[in-house]
């Protein structure tokens, strides 16, 4: 019981890595891959942000006039720091993939893989 | 943008609205330091008060306020306040981003040099993820043009 | 850290990720990509991440659904699979 | 083509829950990674910077590098959109 209670947060998380896996590796339209990229992304930065957490403590913000700070009084805020850049790269990462997804639809005026492998030929 | 017929509602609200989202995200970057925001936050928002501009107006109306030679001149000044800031600390003695070192010129201390410091690296951030927003979506929104000169 | 709250809005997530898969049309896919945003944003929030899940309400429920929805509207909106 | 997928997914699913029985429980103040430098951060950065969000503080000034790194990745986002997009000439 102690081992489901501790651990099931890091299985759901698998189990959406698998769903973006499957996304990217199965689907044949462009878009659906990229959602699917997008999903991987996200249960990457959901482990992250879970490795932070700690029981009984709070946000990282000093309230005001607090003196003597504990470190198990706060959450651990660096791999908040670490992610918050990382979804910001996300979106821009996604908006020079939908470009390039934009230029392959002006050439080929289909979005399907096996059809633009069909018209390369 | 995507059809000719712009609603008189949707203008007139999205005409109000618009400054109260930019103060907003200009709130959101200077009160990074005590409350959850700072640059990318602020800086995105900012860049979705322009979008909301082009989806309720005209893209026209848009370029009037932010032409797209401003939008690429403000995409490389944030990047230049950010190393910018660096190179002053460099040049006050101290290390590459060591704000500390700035409060020869700052009427505060070391400790709230530092504080300045960070609020520098936020405004810096915020203009280039401001223009980076807004000129992915406008690149996004062009047509296409096999010939003539793109503005 | 509530484990209940955080069960209820893992299953949603999970939920919205499957559907946004599995639907043919790819604008309901990208609408139902911005709810699977904004569930996120609110794991994170009940997580202790207060600036994550900022960013995650701007950038990923807001500008990353408009761009989804301009790039989709400038190409197609049928998908075979 | 569908099942070769599905197979690849289920096999390295499998493998990381496998991997989880090594890590440490979920919120358990004791993992290893709220022991190492997150002490110094939470303890000395009110005091060094006056700044009351940590996640501000670490942001922009302990780990100001990365911070500008991100920044010109953004940055070059923006500039390779419009390189592939805008037509330049004629």
């Amino acid at each position: 019981m102690e081992f489901i209670v501790g651990k099931y947060n890091y299985w759901i998380y698998i189990c959406l890595m698998m769903i973006g896996f499957y996304a990217m590796i199965g689907k044949r339209n462009l878009v659906k891959k990229l959602i699917g990229m997008n999903i991987f992304q996200t249960s990457i930065i959901l482990y992250f942000i879970s490795t932070g957490s700690k029981k009984g403590a709070t946000i990282p913000i000093v309230e005001h006039g607090a003196s003597a700070i504990q470190a198990g009084q706060y959450i651990n805020p660096l791999p908040h720091v670490l992610m918050l850049t990382a979804i910001v790269v996300m979106v821009s990462t996604f908006g020079v993939a939908l470009a390039l997804l934009l230029m392959i639809y002006r050439r080929y005026h289909t979005l399907e893989e096996d059809e633009i492998l069909r018209l390369r030929r | 943008m995507i059809s000719h017929f712009y609603d008189v509602i949707v203008q007139t609200v999205c005409r109000l609205l618009i400054p109260f989202i930019q103060v907003y995200g200009l709130y959101v970057i200077a009160h990074g330091h005590g409350s959850p925001g700072g640059g990318f936050q602020g800086g995105v928002i900012l860049g979705a008060s322009f979008i909301l501009l082009c989806l309720s107006h005209d893209i026209q109306e848009m370029k009037k306020r932010l032409s797209r030679r401003a939008v690429l001149l403000l995409c490389s000044l944030g990047v230049i306040i950010y190393s910018g800031i660096g190179f002053a600390c460099l040049f006050f003695g101290g290390k590459y981003l060591d704000y500390g070192k700035l409060h020869q010129i700052l009427p505060v201390d070391l400790v709230g040099a530092r504080s300045m410091g960070i609020f520098g690296i936020e405004v810096g951030v915020g203009i280039t993820v401001m223009a980076v927003m807004v000129s992915i979506f406008l690149d996004l929104s062009s047509e296409e043009k096999e010939k003539g000169r793109p503005e | 850290m509530i484990w209940q709250l955080d069960l209820i809005l893992l299953a949603f997530v999970l939920i919205c990720a499957i559907a946004s898969i599995a639907v043919k049309d790819l604008l309901s896919s990208a609408i139902i990509f911005g709810a699977y945003s904004f569930f996120m944003c609110l794991l994170w929030a009940e997580m202790g991440a207060v600036d994550v899940a900022f960013t995650e309400a701007s950038v990923g429920a807001g500008v990353s659904t408009i761009f989804f929805i301009v790039a989709i509207l400038k190409t197609t909106r049928r998908s075979k699979d | 083509m569908k099942w070769t997928a599905l197979i690849a997914v289920c096999l390295t699913g499998g493998l990381l829950i496998y991997g989880t029985a090594d890590m440490p429980d979920w919120g358990d103040p004791a993992s290893p990674a709220s022991l190492h430098v997150s002490p110094r951060y939470i303890e000395k950065t009110v005091e060094e910077t006056a700044v009351p969000n940590m996640v501000t503080s670490v942001l922009a000034d302990y780990r100001g590098y990365d911070t500008l790194g991100e920044t010109t990745v953004i940055f070059t986002a923006g500039i390779a959109c419009i390189l592939l997009i805008r037509r330049f000439g004629k």
